[in-house]
């Protein structure tokens, strides 16, 4: 049987690459379930037929090694992601992101593009650091949430809304957009995306696959989408 | 076959109680619009249930309320000719008139669909959808798919409304055949006396939902209070007589009376069998003494046994032609004229050609079940 | 958009094919039996009944997924019950994926069958058992092809429900390319990357035109039967 | 009125070709099931469209594919009363009857309320839905639609055929009367002859889509060549006399005829007035010197001027009574019997109860658009 | 389940109620409308039309909330035309989530509708010719009442799915507590953290509760319509 990875949904282009490049070296088949992590969990919980699990945050991995889902020593964090905030590329707002930074003024009475601020890992990143900067009292009532961070990028990227906070690599591979700034690493829980093997798997050909994406091998077609790769063990 | 009903049903706000018994070949039910025929009719066919009662064919019961019998409708083998037609609109008119044919068994199955579909002159609408029949067309498939399904009791809602004289005048002989050669019995809604005096024999009387009278045609027709029910404007009798020897006109009939000559254009009818008929008071005249040199053959001796007064200047005249009944109808300036009296002898005269071949019809052969 | 399409844009494209058709198909006779009982009886808990079938309709589709995963899944009695008796697994497979889609388009298949049949004059279905016809085979050659219409009508939406059909499919059996991944599926993940858009709009053009195919072919058999209706 | 038509239309594999002018204030239509009645009636209301030809209402063009003039239904103000009722299933009876109110402006309103409902006795109907209705009930109902809409014409595509008799007889002298004191216009599609007879002046004979044959109703009727069209057994005139003086018997009403005494039963007609009746000849008996002493008091002196030989046994004698036309269907040994020849004196009798009152109509007066 | 609503539940259940009714109603001269066209005129390009009234029930509702963005949104062709003509402003407002559940129940409401209009005799239509109703009389005082039936399942049918369309909403108009959140929005966000089950669960029954009282509504109506035909 295939080896089957559920994966956040935001890792498609990379990891059909990886995949790609894993079945040109061994010949076998990798199938990737592409889904919101929240979803995944749960059909994980449900016996899901999944072998590896990547999540887009440690709050559901959490979830599933609480419930003795995974197999607790292959739990890596995989990659990491920066978040930025980004304007429309005409847009010639500026603004230095750091602590006391006036982002409601930028703002004007736009709004401001995040994905949704409790469910979804790059809103709650995005919150977490406007809290830290001290901004999010002032910008709390003029926020559009997006049911994922693509959504919100399409959001400044038609210019319906003056500027948005998304991850690096949507905004790298984004033309209509602008990165403003970058949000230090410090202001918000670092953007993480961990990886493990499900306790439930009996696919020989799990590990295999596991180990070529901790390996240098899978590095490059993470890094051209703009995933940091963090090093196994760290 | 008896159709025995005693039933109690509403509809909205109307009551219909009904308890009648007919063992007629042809049961004509009578009434005025609204008098509720057509629900009596809904109840026999099972497509109502009644709130009380029982309806029996032949002492198989169809519905008892006290026994709790209710026999389905598609298990009663009882066509069905409704008052608006109701063609399968999906279906083609070949497909409609077969419709029913599959779920009689062989031996059940009587009707022919050549014969009928001649008969009823629908060969050339056979491939056609209902949808484009004319009014007179979508009544004949109706009728035929009714006949098609080999039913053991039709029933006919105002069958002939919307046929023209001629297509009526080609299917009653039809019933007249289905009753007499296929021993199929008909419960046979009609406002048409003229129709229902020629082929039925039993007459049920419905006003305002109830039964007023029933028994022979004969009998109702001649009760002068049920006239203004039966919606007749005169009197009239129903005779049935013998066909007698031929004549020296190959075209008249002469049939057997008792008080004199009587002869009728022509039936096809052999010698000795029965003829009913009905005589309208209006046609009988009266001659005291000789008639003279009058186109009018058939004159009976008769003897007056009363002179009732009906509308004026109508006087109904009662008559005794050899123990048979008469009655004419004539002003009461003639009954002045002529000086008549109860028991006088007149000459009833009545004109060959005063019948139309709607007024006869063969006398329905006693059945034999 | 004239690149060809990828192996799996064709699996996903096989399988959103057989996902709706099954979803479509299976669900007729369901839909046609919850259609009847809703129009032509009354009793206790009709009105229940009539709102559980909207029940797809009203939930957000995740909610609906959800609650599959929950009674269908592995784990789930439904689930294990069928799995243990029959053998049948329908979490993260494609019987599943069929399964949501025919929940999700059950709505809309009862609507319209049971607007087709409420519309049917009750008197052409005497009329045939006065003829010797038993119930169902009234039902058969006369309500059901008098139905024609809203079945046929209530098919093509179940259809194209089923291959637009997202959020329950992705949430109850995943997006597993080859096992489960449809076309909303594969072009949900597209537009979950960056430079997806083109790809997710190609699928969409080809999900479109697969539909349209069906109306077109519904609208034909519809004609055809309402042509034979009205007197060619 | 004048109605004049010249169009083809097709339905189906159906072709009418029908040209036609009537300036009848009842215009009959009349033709076998299938003959094309309901789709030229169609036409004439708007609810079709010819392939070519004309309609106009009194020069007024309603269709002319020559000149592209379509004028929709809506705006015909043509009465319509179906040959299926059609009654609006969602609207109660009153509100059925009430629909055509509001189209037409006070001014053409003509029609009242309760007067219509009284006369087709739905009083009792108005609350109810249509489908509750009875057959006779939906008809009438129909018919009251039609009428309080107001229309400047009338369609009726065989109005009475589900109605009992008690309810045609009054329905006849009520249309006449709208005819006469309303002027309203009426095309009137019927299979029964009797009927035309009464209430139609214009007839229009359609045959397989044709017009074989339209003008005055009694020369249609008197015309030998049409009766297997016409679907009438026999032979009949229609003859307009003139009320005479009142006579001792009050119930009689006397006609002038220039051949004799007739009297027939009580018209309430002023005396002058003009009465239309159709004489059949099946009720016309004939003697040769004394007829005797008979019932029979209508005795008209006519000469004979034609024998022609009918079905059998029937012969067919056609008279001159002091100029006006009369036909005796007598039989063929009658005729030997008598001794009849062309030229020869006789004495037609005609019972006075022969006629009913639905064989009487007031002529239509003459109209003065 | 039985703690009390936060204010920004009822918010979003207020806020869902409006973009409801709001879908329902305006969607209802529209699907009407587009109904009658479909069902009774033969023209070029009726299959195309036909088609597109389908569309929002083929496309995952992620295409078609973005495929609204680019065309209502402030900087799409039609968003600018209303903006600059009208005021009016569609994106991230109460109004774009109502445009976007209307759109998606678009196809249910034309299919209901569709159905019952062609199941009318049109003789009747006729017949209130004859009596001089005009062509747009004759619509509303014929044509309509005959298909109530239809209107309203058609209606419930696009309430019911706009409470419960979340997709193409969020996609068009994100998410903005009290200005769209509605009630699928907020569902949605429950289930994406961890333990938000029950609240995701409580917040779908209510909107189960308020379709089924639509439900209940339109069928009572439709019923007292229905036994109006029937005859009491
Ligand atoms: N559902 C109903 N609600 C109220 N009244 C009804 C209902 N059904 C029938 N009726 C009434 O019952 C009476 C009898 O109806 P039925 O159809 O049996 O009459 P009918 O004798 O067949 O008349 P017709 O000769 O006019 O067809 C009518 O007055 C009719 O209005
Ligand atoms: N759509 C159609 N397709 C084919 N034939 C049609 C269509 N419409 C009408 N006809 C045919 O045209 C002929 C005339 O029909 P029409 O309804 O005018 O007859 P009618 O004279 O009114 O008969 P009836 O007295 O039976 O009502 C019929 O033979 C009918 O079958
Ligand atoms: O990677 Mo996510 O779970 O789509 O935000
Ligand atoms: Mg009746
Ligand atoms: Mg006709």
């Amino acid at each position: 049987d295939d080896v089957v990875v559920f994966a956040a949904a935001s890792l498609k282009n990379a990891l059909d690459t990886a995949a790609a490049t894993y079945r040109e070296t061994t010949g076998r088949t990798v199938l990737v379930s592409y889904a919101g992590t929240a979803t995944l969990a749960k059909q994980i919980e449900q016996q899901a037929p999944a072998d590896i699990f990547i999540a887009a945050d440690t709050a559901w991995m959490d979830y599933v090694a609480d419930r003795s889902l995974i197999v607790p020593d292959t739990r890596h964090t995989l990659l990491g992601n920066r978040i930025v905030l980004i304007a429309p590329a005409a847009s010639d707002a500026t603004i230095a992101i750091a602590p006391g930074m006036d982002l409601a003024a930028l703002l004007g009475d736009g709004l401001l593009a995040m994905a949704n601020t409790e469910a979804v890992p790059a809103g709650r990143y995005g919150k977490a650091a406007l809290q830290s900067l001290g901004a999010w009292d002032s910008v709390a009532g003029h926020i559009v949430e997006a049911d994922n961070v693509r959504t919100a990028l399409a959001f400044v990227a038609r210019g319906e809304a003056p500027l948005g906070i998304v991850y690096a690599t949507d905004a790298a591979a984004e033309p209509a957009v602008r990165v403003i700034g970058v949000f230090p690493e410090d202001s918000h829980p670092p953007v993480r995306y961990p990886v493990a093997m499900i306790a439930a798997s009996t696919n020989p050909d799990a590990r295999a696959f596991y180990d070529f994406l901790l390996s240098d091998a899978a590095r490059p077609a993470f890094e051209t989408e703009g995933f940091t790769v963090i090093d196994a063990g760290s | 076959m008896t159709l025995a009903v005693d039933i109690s049903a509403r509809a909205g706000g109307f009551a219909l109680d009904a308890a009648f018994e007919s063992a007629g070949r042809i049961t004509a039910l009578f009434g005025h619009s609204g008098a509720g025929k057509t629900t009596l009719v809904n109840l026999i066919a099972g497509l109502a249930r009644p709130e009380r009662g029982a309806i029996a064919i032949d002492g198989d019961t169809l519905v008892d309320t006290t026994r709790g019998v209710f026999v389905p409708a598609h298990r009663r083998r009882i066509g069905y000719v409704f008052q608006e037609g109701r063609l399968f609109p999906h279906l083609s008119v070949r497909r409609n008139l077969v419709y029913g044919r599959r779920f009689s068994t062989t031996k059940e199955r009587w009707a022919d669909f050549d014969t009928i579909v001649d008969l009823l002159g629908i060969a050339s609408l056979l491939e056609r959808q209902p949808a484009g029949l004319s009014g007179g067309e979508k009544q004949r498939v109706a009728i035929g798919r009714a006949l098609l399904a080999s039913p053991r009791l039709l029933l006919m809602d105002e069958p002939l409304a919307s046929l023209d004289e001629a297509r009526k005048a080609d299917l009653l002989p039809y019933i007249e055949r289905l009753r007499d050669e296929m021993r199929l019995p008909i419960v046979y809604v009609s406002h048409a006396i003229d129709e229902v005096a020629r082929i039925a024999d039993t007459m049920v009387l419905l006003v305002g939902g109830k039964v007023v009278a029933n028994g022979p045609v004969s009998d109702i027709l001649a009760r002068a209070d049920l006239r203004a029910h039966t919606g007749q404007q005169e009197a009239s009798v129903v005779l049935t007589l013998r066909v007698g020897a031929p004549g020296p006109d190959p075209h008249l009939t002469t049939l057997e009376h008792p008080a004199g000559r009587f002869s009728v254009p022509r039936l096809d009818q052999a010698e000795g069998s029965e003829i009913r008929m009905r005589i309208r008071a209006r046609d009988v005249a009266l001659a005291v003494g000789d008639p003279g040199n009058l186109s009018i053959r058939n004159r009976l001796s008769a003897t007056v046994t009363a002179i009732v007064e009906a509308e004026p200047p109508t006087v109904e005249v009662s008559l005794d032609a050899a123990g048979m009944p008469l009655i004419a109808s004539i002003t009461g300036e003639a009954v002045r004229a002529l000086g008549l009296r109860v028991g006088q002898p007149v000459t009833a005269l009545i004109k060959s050609s005063s019948f139309d071949r709607a007024a006869f019809g063969p006398a329905a052969r006693p059945s034999d079940a | 958009m004239l690149e060809p399409l990828t192996p799996q844009e064709w699996s996903a494209i096989g399988l959103s094919l057989r996902v709706a058709f099954a979803a479509a198909l299976c669900g007729l006779p369901i839909g046609l039996l919850a259609a009847y009982v809703l129009a032509r009886f009354r009793f206790p808990g009709r009105a229940i009944l009539d709102g559980i079938v909207y029940l797809p309709l009203v939930m957000p589709p995740v909610v609906t997924g959800y609650l599959l995963l929950l009674a269908f899944g592995r784990r789930g009695p439904v689930g294990e019950f069928l799995e243990r008796t029959f053998g049948i697994v329908l979490a993260f497979n494609w019987t599943g994926a069929a399964l949501a889609a025919g929940i999700m388009g059950l709505p809309l298949m009862v609507r319209a069958m049971r607007l087709s049949l409420e519309a049917i004059d009750r008197r052409y279905e005497d009329a045939a058992a006065t003829l010797g016809a038993s119930r169902p085979i009234v039902l058969l050659t006369i309500t059901l092809p008098l139905m024609l219409p809203g079945i046929l009508a209530g098919t093509v939406l179940a259809f194209a429900r089923a291959l637009g059909e997202f959020g329950a499919t992705i949430t109850f059996v995943g997006n597993i390319p080859g096992v489960t991944q449809t076309i909303p599926s594969a072009i949900w993940s597209y537009t979950q990357v960056p430079g997806g858009e083109a790809a997710a709009l190609r699928l969409t053009l080809i999900a479109v035109v697969i539909a349209f195919a069906a109306l077109l072919a519904s609208e034909a058999l519809s004609r055809r039967a309402g042509r034979r209706v009205l007197g060619q």
